[in-house]
């Protein structure tokens, strides 16, 4: 049975726990099995935590998040309107941060691709960055 | 997110208990650096018996801890770990620079081993 | 510290529980006793669940929750676009349903109203309804 | 949610296992009226041991098999009740129309009792 919802968070650490409960309450409709609920729960932590430090570095601004249910797929979509990625190749590296003196390691979307199907980081610098990723829950009962 | 430590001789003994993302790894950080600051404390072991949630966020506090570890000349260590941590913990490299033991006497054995080298 | 969120939910039963785990991981940031968490729980239940079947009685349409913490109280409002209520009066009674033939008890703002410190019914038959319910946490820590 | 049913000669022990909402309530109900349907069938026991959420569309499907059950002149029955259901059960008079055992043994003997009068 299809689904979807939508969240819409401040921009405060203690959310970010909040926003990876809501993700994984959503996705057990697919019935999936833990490790495919731990998969989406780091994701989710991954992208919101960006939000927060990368995108706003303030804590009374909103991120929203969108999912969607189709089939036996979960998208999820995390969205800021914060200052937004110049160079999403650089970005993409492993161990790149612009952040290294917070102690980031850089991780981020090599964690969120490795543990979803699919990640699409679309980004307009200064306006918002959309991060969309994807995963089929194999564990599916039936159709 | 709750933190036990411990001294046992030269080595500080950090068990995360709860989830290890950037709102915890904050506070880990804070605590963990105070007890390091002390020049008797050369060694930490990390039991992640029950951390139950890590990101990147907490591949950087790992990190983090192991330089500091290493300017001591120590020996940073994990024990505990649970297999659904260890795919993070192997993907961003720290087993290349973290110890694994399977438990306490096992790791405290081989620090004494390694100190005596 | 203070928070704030919003959900939205289509109106299919299933989201009934979905709604309730939200709502009561976003309360847990109070500290709330289990008893305060099942009194916040059942009293969205009671709230969703009338938007779904009074007020949309269609499985595709949008349901709204936004949550606030205001110090150790928690705020949560249920607004639907549905039918409305042209009784509001009527409608508070204890065991007063328009579904008697679906088996409704017609106790569902009853329980709210016992369950929460307050609630309060806005509607504009055709329109719009909004419940909003409040409840402070006894249980809170320190301040 | 999950409905485990037994049937102990004329009487239908239903427990609730999981939430009872306006959600799993139609279902509950779909599968006790299949069961009732049957002429054999006089007594309801509700097992509530382990029903960890109930809202007042349970308090609706309790009623509806209450109706059942007494044009059946039968008995409706709850057992183990937990505390935290207690409250809502009460407020919505569920007390008055069933009757309130501690376990299944009590149930099947007061049943006994009642139909020997
Ligand atoms: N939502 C975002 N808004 C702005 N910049 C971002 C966002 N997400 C990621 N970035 C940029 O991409 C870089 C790499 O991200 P990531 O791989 O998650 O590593 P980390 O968060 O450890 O820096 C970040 O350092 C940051 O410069
Ligand atoms: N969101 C809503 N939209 C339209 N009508 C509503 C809504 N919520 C409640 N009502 C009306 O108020 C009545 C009483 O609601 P309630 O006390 O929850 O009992 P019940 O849901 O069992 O009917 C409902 O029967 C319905 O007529």
């Amino acid at each position: 049975m299809n689904n979807k919802m939508k969240l819409e968070i401040l921009s405060k650490s203690e959310n970010e726990s909040f926003a990876r409960v809501v993700v994984s309450a959503f996705a057990t409709q697919l019935d999936p099995t833990i490790e495919e609920i731990t998969d989406i729960k780091t994701a989710v932590s991954e992208a919101v935590t960006n939000s927060i430090i990368h995108g706003y570095n303030k804590d009374d601004e909103i991120i929203h998040i969108l999912c969607e249910i189709i089939d036996n797929e979960i998208i999820v979509e995390v969205i800021d309107y914060g200052m937004g990625i110049e160079n999403i190749e650089q970005a993409r590296e492993p161990l790149y941060t612009s952040k290294p003196h917070l102690e980031r390691s850089g991780m981020g979307f090599t964690v969120m691709e490795s543990f979803m199907d699919s990640v699409t980081i679309n980004s307009v610098p200064g306006v918002e960055t959309k991060v969309v990723m994807k995963k089929s829950i194999k564990s599916i009962k039936s159709y | 997110m709750e933190l036990q430590t411990r001294i046992i001789e030269d080595t500080l003994l950090v068990k995360i208990v709860g989830e290890l993302d950037h709102h915890s790894s904050e506070d880990i950080r804070n605590q963990i650096d105070k007890l390091l600051s002390s020049n008797s404390i050369i060694n930490i072991i990390f039991d992640l018996s029950h951390m139950n949630f890590m990101d990147s966020s907490g591949v950087g506090m790992f990190m983090g801890r192991y330089k500091k570890i290493k300017m001591k000349n120590g020996i940073p260590v994990m024990i505990n770990i649970q297999d659904s941590n260890r795919r993070l913990l192997k993907m961003s490299g720290l087993f290349n620079i973290y110890q694994e033991y399977k438990d306490l006497d096992d790791a405290i054995l081989a620090i004494r081993r390694g100190s005596d080298e």
